[in-house]
């Protein structure tokens, strides 16, 4: 228990500093301060995909439909005069009421029918948001405002605020972990069956578990918005967002805490590696780095090393 | 007005064209133990499933308690002390023994804390004499030590009625007469058991009633003497060659 | 109004031929290999630019081009299978596809670098004049298409039915254990599965490539065709995958005619996520597969 | 031991590409990210395309002329796979990293906007050839610049000449992809329409990557359009041109953008191509007598038909058009430095093999008049702007 109640506070404390000092050392790099974002953004999507995928087991390729709400969510309210703040409270919010209802009905699917329901879930997101243009601004996307003004301060502005809510996933993540709900998910995963015969309410705790999930995605969609300035429906909703939070997770340890942290800061080195190098293959090379990870390291960087440890 | 603990009135369940339950009735007491009987394909994990709420009937009620409970799920039944064990074990497989039986004790809701579901776990292991294996994950136990930790993951929920579906398949003898040491335990603290079987042989000395169930119908129910003298039973049961075998081992 | 809403379901059913064909190799891999192919719609982008080329070099009709297209394919499947797919064939829903997803942007991208994502279409194998009933037409080269995609369906359901290899695939579908108990090799069984998905797949494609234009960048399409199609005529199975075909054609047709064109595949989508919540087995498929 | 050496290997290549700062000799460096895969790779190849040849002439006559140096020219890649968000950072990245010059901007409106703010941070300046919505322009930016006029520049001319050559015409209906630019076309189109009185008989979408639209045709026959405006890419409009055909759809007007304006178009429909008209920004149709390295505009066409066998199209000249005007802004201004290229960007005036480039006061090119064609006999014809017309607007389609 100790040692639990230690690891959440440094998370928490090097992450209250991280917001509060990396804005600040990396004023000079705007570049390295975009890619801080961009991990921080992909750790979000990472620990809260964590939550249904790794805790539950359930295989959800939905984070990129709650991504692509909340960016759309946030964007048209700040577009209407909202406050930032409240923009992205509100797109958390739009994330739990689409994922409570969608999410009690599709959980009731196992394995591959889970998985593709969860898929088509962002296939039919964009093409409302595409088709409601009157709202949506349709294919034509949307512009956002933003909070930070100018460029320097939106950029530093977007880092601070990106980091948080990462901080705030994994620690979420924890909580769930370490509590009731996260030892009833528990059971679930190793055996759904099992968990109803000891009173496991599964149907309510996957469903609580989808939910929570969904919020951050949606918040972190929300965050991005503001940020990259102009959202359009093929952008939010593509499905890399739903795919890349997993890479970036099965790269780390699934199920783990410090493993979509792990996960997400490998995948943002070597996605910008591959890029770098590889000039017009970058999206097939990122397809190889997918299929070679998964045949050399299927548990992931942090499992591998600890099983490496503990054994002779 | 006596209510039964358990009373299942007229239930039948189908699968496409199968019955696989066809208007089953039965009452079942506090504190009986009654074996559950009936070959290979009888339907009854099909009736366990029923009652437990893993499966919806087709027709019929079920009342426990006094309550309809028709189509309740499996986890509200186990939490009002209606629990069962599985055919297979169904262990969870990356909890240690002791976080098995502790989430029993904490989902079925005699407990809210950790700590408090632990320490009642720690009780129920040893008191199935699996305590050696606390820490253990169950791929390192024992068929036996499994077939024990289910019987604890039953046992901390305190139930009122408790379904043990083949609990003994797989054992050897001496393993079996240990398991039915821990039943009879379990028992004298009043609670109510079905045990499913389908060697009668086993419930013979433990249950003083039984049911048997033939093709997904109640072929008899009654005290376990009439019941294995019955020739209906026997017939139906084991087939003609396996009724002479039957006769030929009364004592 | 009967005249339009009856040139309609005809267009439908037309469109349903080519969606049959695309969803049976799809349908076959996940019932028996028990994995989501998202490779599938690149494979069956790689089937039309086999066609086109073909036509392109040779001036083969891409019906034709089946018999290149077709085996072309099945070596890529077995291949694949054989030496990377079959060493996660084991691993979880999660695992598989996401590794099969990493194949198809391998398979995409390589696509766009050799071929580059230009649309080429195929012309001048057709005769344009539509055929006509009254006010109903049916375009010959759709029709045709359609025609093809539908008895390559059935073709394969009656392959996997009377040879002793497909009877040998059904059996690993219904239950790999004892399959593998009376002597199948399931290995073997797993690439010749994989091989005749895609080989479905090249088949699809040239159809494809005798109507449409083609590019890599439709692939996302098609795989989406695939699922919901498999989906809801049923898991596995060959007729259910034609029969599921055929009801999403109708289903956009009518759907773009009745709630906007812009919304025909989206009311597809909203038809597959009923389905999964009401009778996730299919139109045609059992109940049990999972 | 697999792997550990994995993870190491891992870990070292991490560490390698060190980021690359800009040293030694002087030189001309250029960012440019496409979009080279994903949805719009066809879009990111033709761009690419347009640079490549312009960088081909430069090197051929060797260099750039700044003051009284030749530098060489160097175009940094870089592939931001179709993601808005990857091309801001490609961007970025490309400014404070690769230290470039200047800035050519991704694909389309969208990522033109997203993206030309780094642009104004930096003082760097952005020459967008392929976005021509004025909300990318109307944001007060001084350092972005575009070689698209208006998306209405394109519909007025069309209604003018329609109208001219059929005043009966009044029935309308426009069919448009779900997508950013057919959109746009499409809005300026029922404007163009709504203001000659014409009525609008049909008016839908279709989704990105329909193969079918039979069915909205079949609709759109019953409303009995005479002139039919179609927004979309090759691909679509290929196939909503066969089907129209094959459902005996004949408007006196089939007016489709952007796909007449490629040579596939001609190629994959023959006689069902016949006397579809459209409009584009540019066509190889067109003469001017530029003073930029590419000169003439047949020139031009033949230098890149040279190169790739192919005819350019309006994107391709448009990506080359912004490397040539780029050099002409260098040439005038002496300097590198951006606030001197963006000055002298502002204040060019001049003729080049692409048209008249001279930019207004929110960057984007005044004075360029989009080219309207029609396909007859198998090849596109100019109509208007009627200093290079070619020929005059035919009614009917086959």
């Amino acid at each position: 228990m100790n040692s639990r109640v230690l690891l959440a506070i440094a998370i928490a404390v090097i992450g209250a500093a991280a917001c509060a000092g990396l804005p600040l050392i990396l004023a000079g790099e705007p570049y390295l301060m975009r890619l801080v974002t961009m991990f921080s953004l992909l750790l979000v999507l990472a620990a809260s995909w964590n939550i249904v995928g790794g805790f539950t087991g359930y295989p959800s390729f939905a984070t990129g439909a709650f991504f692509g709400l909340g960016a759309y969510a946030a964007a048209i309210l700040q577009a209407r005069g909202l406050d930032w703040r409240l923009a992205l409270i509100v797109a958390g919010i739009a994330g739990a009421v689409l994922a409570a209802p969608v999410g009690y009905g599709v959980l009731r699917l196992r394995g591959h029918y889970f998985a593709v329901a969860s898929l088509m879930l962002g296939a039919i997101l964009r093409e409302l948001t595409t088709g409601w243009s009157d709202l949506t601004g349709g294919g034509m996307g949307l512009t956002v405002a933003g909070a930070g003004g100018d460029p320097e301060r939106l950029a530093a502005f977007s880092l601070r605020i990106s980091l948080a809510l990462a901080v705030l996933t994994v620690l979420l993540g924890a909580a769930i972990k370490w509590s009731r709900l996260g030892f009833g998910l528990d059971c679930i995963r190793m055996n759904e069956t099992a968990a109803a015969g000891i009173g496991v309410d599964a149907q309510k705790l996957k469903t609580y578990a989808f939910t929570l999930s969904s919020v951050t995605s949606a918040i972190a969609g929300g965050v991005y918005a503001g940020w990259i300035g102009y959202i359009d429906p093929t952008d939010v909703y593509d499905v890399m967002w739903s795919v890349k939070p997993i890479v970036a997770v099965l790269l780390g340890g699934v199920g783990t805490i410090l493993g979509p942290i792990i996960g997400a800061a490998l995948f943002v080195a070597l996605e910008e590696i591959v890029w770098r190098n590889v000039l017009s293959f970058s999206s097939g090379g990122l397809g190889v780095l997918i299929v070679l990870l998964l045949l050399v390291l299927p548990a992931g960087v942090l499992p591998s090393l600890v099983s490496r440890k503990r054994r002779p | 007005m006596n209510t039964a603990l358990l009373d299942v009135r007229n239930v039948s369940r189908q699968f496409g064209g199968l019955k696989a339950t066809d208007d089953v009735s039965f009452k079942l007491n506090e504190g009986e133990i009654v074996g559950l009987i009936g070959s290979n394909g009888a339907g009854k994990t099909t009736l366990v499933n029923l009652v437990t709420g893993h499966l919806k009937p087709s027709r019929g009620e079920i009342m426990f308690c006094g309550q309809d409970i028709t189509g309740h799920k499996p986890h509200v039944l186990a939490r009002r002390g209606l629990m069962r064990t599985f055919q297979i074990v169904q262990p969870f497989n990356d909890l240690t023994a002791l976080d098995n039986v502790a989430a029993a004790a904490m989902f079925t809701g005699h407990t809210r804390s950790f700590s408090g579901a632990r320490e009642q776990a720690d009780v129920a292991l040893s008191n199935l004499g699996i305590g050696h294996c606390r820490d253990h994950l169950p791929v390192r136990m024992t068929l036996a030590e499994r077939k024990r930790l289910e019987l604890a993951r039953a046992w901390v929920a305190r139930p009122k009625l408790l379904f043990l579906d083949e609990v003994n398949a797989g054992l050897n003898s001496g393993e079996i007469e240990g398991v039915l040491g821990m039943i009879r335990k379990i028992a004298a603290e009043g609670v109510a058991i079905v045990i499913i079987e389908h060697l009668m042989k086993v419930v013979k000395g433990l249950c003083p009633r039984l049911i048997v169930l033939h093709r997904g119908q109640l072929l008899a129910s009654g005290p376990t003497d009439e019941i294995a003298r019955n020739p209906s039973v026997i017939e139906a049961y084991l087939g003609a060659r396996g009724a002479a075998a039957m006769l030929g081992e009364q004592p | 109004m009967t005249v339009q809403i009856t040139q309609v379901i005809l267009n439908g059913v037309l469109l349903g031929g080519l969606y049959a064909a695309m969803a049976a190799g799809f349908s076959l891999v996940w019932g028996v290999l028990n994995i989501i192919n998202i490779m599938q719609g690149s494979a069956v982008v790689l089937g039309s630019y086999a066609a086109y080329f073909a036509w392109r070099y040779t001036g083969l009709n891409p019906l034709l081009a089946i018999a290149v297209a077709g085996p072309l394919l099945f070596g890529v499947g077995w291949v694949l299978q054989r030496f990377l797919i079959q060493r996660v064939v084991a691993a979880p829903v999660l695992i598989t596809l996401v590794f099969t997803f990493g194949l198809d942007l391998v398979l995409n991208n390589a696509m766009i670098s050799f071929f580059s994502a230009d649309y080429r279409k195929i012309e001048g194998v057709f005769p344009t004049a539509p055929l006509t009933f009254g006010a109903l037409t049916l375009p010959v080269d759709r029709l045709l298409a359609a025609v093809v995609g539908i008895g390559a369906a059935f073709a394969l359901h009656l392959y996997l039915h009377k040879s002793r290899l497909g009877r040998a695939i059904v059996a690993v579908r219904m239950d790999r254990q004892t399959a593998e108990l009376m002597g199948v090799r399931v290995e073997l069984i797993y690439a010749m599965t994989f091989g005749l998905g895609l080989a479905m797949a090249g088949i699809a494609g040239c159809l494809l490539a005798a109507i449409f234009p083609t590019s890599p960048l439709n692939s996302a399409h098609y795989l989406h065709i695939a699922f919901v199609a498999c989906v809801l005529g049923g898991l596995g199975s060959v007729l259910g995958a034609v029969a599921g075909g055929l009801l999403l054609g109708i289903v956009e047709s009518l759907g773009s005619l009745f709630v906007g064109a812009e919304y025909g595949t989206t009311v597809a989508a909203v038809i597959l996520l009923l389905m999964l919540f009401t009778r996730p087995q299919g139109l045609m498929g059992r109940a049990g597969y999972e | 031991m697999q792997r550990r050496e994995l993870l190491v290997g891992m870990a070292a290549t991490l560490v390698a590409p060190a980021i690359v700062r800009a040293q030694g000799a002087e030189e001309l460096r250029i960012g440019a990210p496409l979009p080279l895969t994903g949805p719009l790779a066809p879009e990111g190849q033709k761009q690419k395309r347009g640079y490549d040849l312009w960088v081909k002439e430069v090197e051929k006559s060797g260099g750039f002329q700044i003051g009284d140096r030749r530098v060489p020219v160097r175009i940094i890649f870089s592939d931001y796979q179709s993601a808005t968000p990857r091309a801001v950072q490609a961007c970025d990245q490309l400014v404070t990293q690769q230290r470039v010059h200047a800035l050519f901007s991704p694909f389309g409106s969208g990522a033109a906007k997203a993206s030309s703010a780094i642009a104004e941070r930096y003082r760097v300046p952005m020459i967008a050839p392929t976005a021509s919505s004025r909300e990318v322009y109307d944001q007060g930016f001084k350092y972005l610049f575009g070689t698209f006029t208006p998306n209405e520049t394109l519909t007025e001319p069309l209604g003018d000449m329609v109208l001219a050559k059929a005043p009966t015409i009044k029935r309308v209906a426009i069919f448009s992809r779900n997508d950013l630019l057919p959109l746009a076309l499409s809005a300026e189109m029922k404007k163009s329409a709504a203001k000659r009185n014409l009525e609008l008989v049909f008016d839908e979408k279709f989704a990105i990557g329909s193969l079918d639209f039979a069915s909205a045709l079949t609709q759109m026959r019953g409303a009995n359009p005479e002139w039919v405006f179609v927004g979309g890419y090759v691909n679509d409009l290929v196939q909503v041109r066969t089907q129209m055909r094959d459902l005996g759809l004949k408007p006196q007007v089939l007016t489709m953008i952007a796909g007449p304006a490629y040579e596939e178009f001609t190629q994959a429909l023959h006689a069902a191509a016949e006397n579809i008209s459209s409009a584009a920004w540019w066509h190889p149709a067109v003469r001017y007598e530029g003073v930029d390295i590419f000169g003439r505009t047949e020139s031009f066409v033949q230098k890149f038909q040279a190169m790739y066998s192919a005819v350019p199209d309006y994107i391709e000249a448009s990506a080359a058009a912004a490397g040539a005007i780029l050099q002409l802004a260098a040439r005038k201004a002496g300097s590198l430095e951006g606030p001197a290229l963006r000055d002298a960007l502002a204040s060019l005036d001049v003729m080049t093999f692409y048209g008249p480039i001279s930019f207004g006061p929110t960057g984007q090119v005044e004075r360029l008049l989009p080219p309207v064609f029609q396909i007859q006999g198998g090849k596109p014809v100019v109509l208007a702007p009627s200093s290079i017309a070619q020929g005059e607007l035919r009614l009917g389609i086959a």
